[in-house]
């Protein structure tokens, strides 16, 4: 068994620093819960929280405070409305006001290819004539097509510090691989200084057949924790369905500062693991 | 016949501006309705393509999110999400963009970014997500949305998607490939852009609305189409499939 | 059935044209043998021929004739030496000289990417100090990364005509899949503003299960044909070994132009088709 | 003990700079016999990658070509050839490239394109394909090439593959990121560049070759190592274990 197969209490203590760049990834598909809550358990500080849906994880992060500024393209609670703990940053600067980096999808997902590709910019045919280019000069710059003179839009690669990503599987060298849904998860791990990874279940080997499936291989991954049922209420294939009456239900608990900040106790804080949390949350939501 | 919602008059009327075979990149809500309404009427060969990666997805309920599982399991094949917007959207792989958003202006500029100033919001909206470059890099987009004054405003806000910018060819000498909004639906009425000023007018207007009523919901003076038309009232059976939908929908979400 | 699954001779008489921009991909593995053999047989004229690893097919393409170009980024018999055809071509203008434009391997790797991507030129790290920059000013042009400073290539994106690829199976609405040793297939046809199929074998419809497998969706595709054993004497996975012994034999049959002609004839001109070709060389051969 | 070929020679002498662990970007030929006699031995946790996109491939026998069944058979993973040279190679993922050549001069710059001018050629070689980005990538590259006075030029025809240019800091100032060429091992030494001015000198000569020998054989000025060392004999393991390796490869291959 690889050494690198430790709990997360160890992965997350060992691996994320304060004031560290941190992309949390998934896209709706295998988000990384249970590493989210161990981050916010550790009460790191001063992150700067890069996903491209900050989705209800980060809601819960930024409303507990570990975040001192946040980088994504779509910040919604998907399919409900708003994220009100985000919002209550921005907004109403509670519980401090987060700085914000705003940037669509296919400039964030090209960026981590950018970062994965040892770039250190990414050119997209995006951006002309909107605001997110005006108000944002630092980092959507213009530049010309050597061979054509199209004007295209030049953005910087992203390099997280860390990327945390949930997975179906890893075998007991540490590959990981991960199937349906797959989002950004590669370019953003590859794109990082370091790779966590939770997983569904930790397996002898991968079933054979498929060559080409999505794997992060052993030697650059970080750290791996087995965390069954690790990025529920968001869902894994083949493992379970998503949850999407929590996220409906979460509309009215994070609207309270109260009502959240009790949730996050109960819930979060006062208990041990992610494991405890599914468990509180299954007697208590029968 | 004349027993269906306003929400039901749009979504079967933006279903209809959907046709079979078309490449659509669609977006979640009114525009997932309305796509996959067609998909299951006139357009069965419709391709639909969520940013999530998911191509030639045929779910049998509507996602409530744009990466639900029904959307994996249900699609000819799943794709990373940079190869979406790089090998689709930006290649010009997609013949439509379904958008929705909180603002729209009489040039077809969406905002979904704030309402308010952007360093000391009002209302912080979700943001930019796909669309932006969906507005630019479809071959047409079209949009569906509610009508009301809030939302049909003279001049967004903040313009998270390009439509036609401040009118002309404005948009055409920014060098965007796409040729931008081409009709939005609403729960009143058609819009079209005038081909020379770009700006919208009502082309269309749906049975038992007033031209007054439509006018009240827009925030600019909007011009009415010298003949205007009379949107036809949805069919039977496409309310039957869209109300099938919607319940398949509701119960699955509901557990 | 899909109307887009036709023979072979329609597919390469109605969708390939003398001076088309034609690249046939496969990088050792499913290397589309016998559209190259159609093309031979067709009689197409000046094309320029595109292709990383120009091997034995291009060899036998600009022996014959056909191209008024090459692009390519190692063109030997790999494993084996030269490619005699090529050779003769550049170094005794025999049958004629062909222009040739040399890349390197990560550029063209990266120039389909851009192709595929509808950007008009690609970046890389790469060319830096190289007599291949040098020699090659037109389409090796440098520039500043906006943000860092860095000077970086950048090279034109390749937008083919047309884009022939060979993989194992097609199902029946004429969705295209290929596994194992994927190539730049994917790029190289998403790149392209047509695209040729060869396959192992039409099936109903492809095994369920792996979600993220390489597929060309059925409505990109202009045609596809049904060939067994088309990229003979390269391999396909899952269907046949590569025939390491005819790479071999190639180099003799190619050193002397008399040999050469004499065997494109008895096994490409002569014959009807891709299945009388193996038919032939399975019978002289033994 | 003595009882092994020049070849031999050379190859267990490569495998023996192979450590363990190490990422490896494999170039077909030696360079590919010395990396999985390395893998067969003393590191059998060094990662092999080809430029076909076969990761942690662990061939039963050499292959003929870059991409040949056996490498996509026996990998962990297989990605696309894009990803290859994008997310490993310009991405710094490699720790050492493997590379051989027609022509190297002093500073290690490499030639594989043409003999003569490019132009009109005298010979024309195969070209490019991925040395000069594993040159220019790899955190280190190591040679493996026979000596020759052709081979080993004062100056090559054609830069294929950047070594150090000119020399000194040429290379660091042009900014490319991996270090350059570590070392070449041939049939009858091993070379190492001059901290300082970045000429290869004779660092060890292997057991019955003379230094004359190297000398007629290389066509510079070549330096000798003030201490110049004496390469160890292979051992019976490796030649026994390379020899497998070697017949059960032409066996396959045969067939």
């Amino acid at each position: 068994m690889s050494d690198k197969i430790i709990p997360l209490e160890k992965a997350i203590a060992d691996h994320i620093q304060d004031r560290d760049e941190v992309a949390l990834e998934g896209f709706t598909h295998l988000i990384p819960f249970a590493a989210g809550h161990e981050i916010i358990r550790q009460q790191k500080k001063d992150l700067t929280l890069i996903r491209m849906t900050p989705d209800l994880i980060y809601d819960q992060m930024i409303g507990m405070g570990m975040a001192k500024k946040l980088v994504f393209s779509w910040g919604g609670n998907p399919g409900v409305g708003s994220l009100h703990r985000l919002r209550d940053s921005i907004e109403n600067g509670f519980p401090h006001t987060i700085e914000i980096e705003e940037h669509s999808h296919a400039d964030i997902s090209s960026a981590y290819v950018a970062g994965a590709s040892g770039l250190p910019f990414t050119v997209l045919r995006g951006y002309t004539g909107t605001d997110l280019a005006k108000q944002n000069p630092e980092y959507v710059k213009w530049i010309e097509c050597p061979f054509t003179g199209e004007k295209l839009a030049a953005t910087p690669a992203f390099t997280p510090n860390v990327t945390v990503i949930h997975a179906q599987q890893a075998d007991r060298k540490g590959n990981v691989k991960l199937w349906g849904i797959i989002g950004v998860q590669k370019e953003a791990a590859m794109a990082a200084k370091k790779i966590i990874v939770t997983v569904e279940e930790i397996v002898d080997s991968f079933e054979d057949g498929d060559v080409n499936a999505t794997i992060i291989p052993h030697w650059l991954v970080t750290a791996i924790s087995e965390v069954p049922g690790g990025s529920k209420p968001s869902y894994a294939m083949g493992y379970y369905k998503r949850n999407n009456e929590f996220y409906k239900q979460w509309d009215e608990i994070s609207q309270d500062r109260d009502r959240f900040h009790e949730w996050m106790d109960t819930y979060v804080t006062k208990v041990e693991n992610f494991n405890e949390h599914l468990q509180k949350l299954e007697v208590n939501n029968g | 016949m004349a027993d269906y919602t306003k929400d039901e008059m749009m979504t079967i009327t933006a279903a209809n501006k959907l046709k079979d075979g078309m490449v659509c990149f669609v977006g979640i809500g009114l525009p997932s309705a309305a796509c996959n309404l067609a998909r299951l009427t006139h357009a069965p060969n419709a391709v639909l393509i969520y940013e999530s990666g998911t191509i030639e997805t045929k779910p049998d309920v509507l996602p409530l999110s744009i990466g639900d599982g029904e959307l994996a399991e249900t699609a000819s094949h799943v794709i990373s999400v940079p190869e979406v917007f790089k090998y689709w959207l930006q290649a010009g792989k997609v013949d439509a963009g379904f958008l929705g958003g909180a603002q729209i202006d009489k040039f077809g500029n969406i905002n979904s970014t704030v309402i308010g100033d952007y360093n000391n919001p009002k209302v912080r909206l979700p943001g930019a997500g796909g669309a932006p470059e969906i507005a630019s890099n479809a071959k047409q987009t079209l949009v569906v949305m509610r009508h009301s004054k809030r939302a049909f405003v003279d001049k967004v806000d903040f313009i998270t998607s390009t439509g036609y910018l401040n009118g002309g060819s404005e948009r055409e000498e920014l060098g965007i490939k796409g040729e931008g909004p081409a009709v939005i639906i609403t729960d009143l009425g058609i819009l079209k852009p005038d081909p020379e000023t770009k700006e919208f007018y009502l082309e269309s207007i749906h049975p038992d609305v007033t031209v007054d009523e439509v006018r009240e919901n827009t925030g600019w003076e909007l011009k009415i189409a010298e003949e205007l038309e009379t949107t036809p009232e949805p069919s039977a059976e496409y309310l039957g499939i869209l109300r099938d939908l919607n319940e398949r929908t509701a119960l699955a979400h509901s557990g």
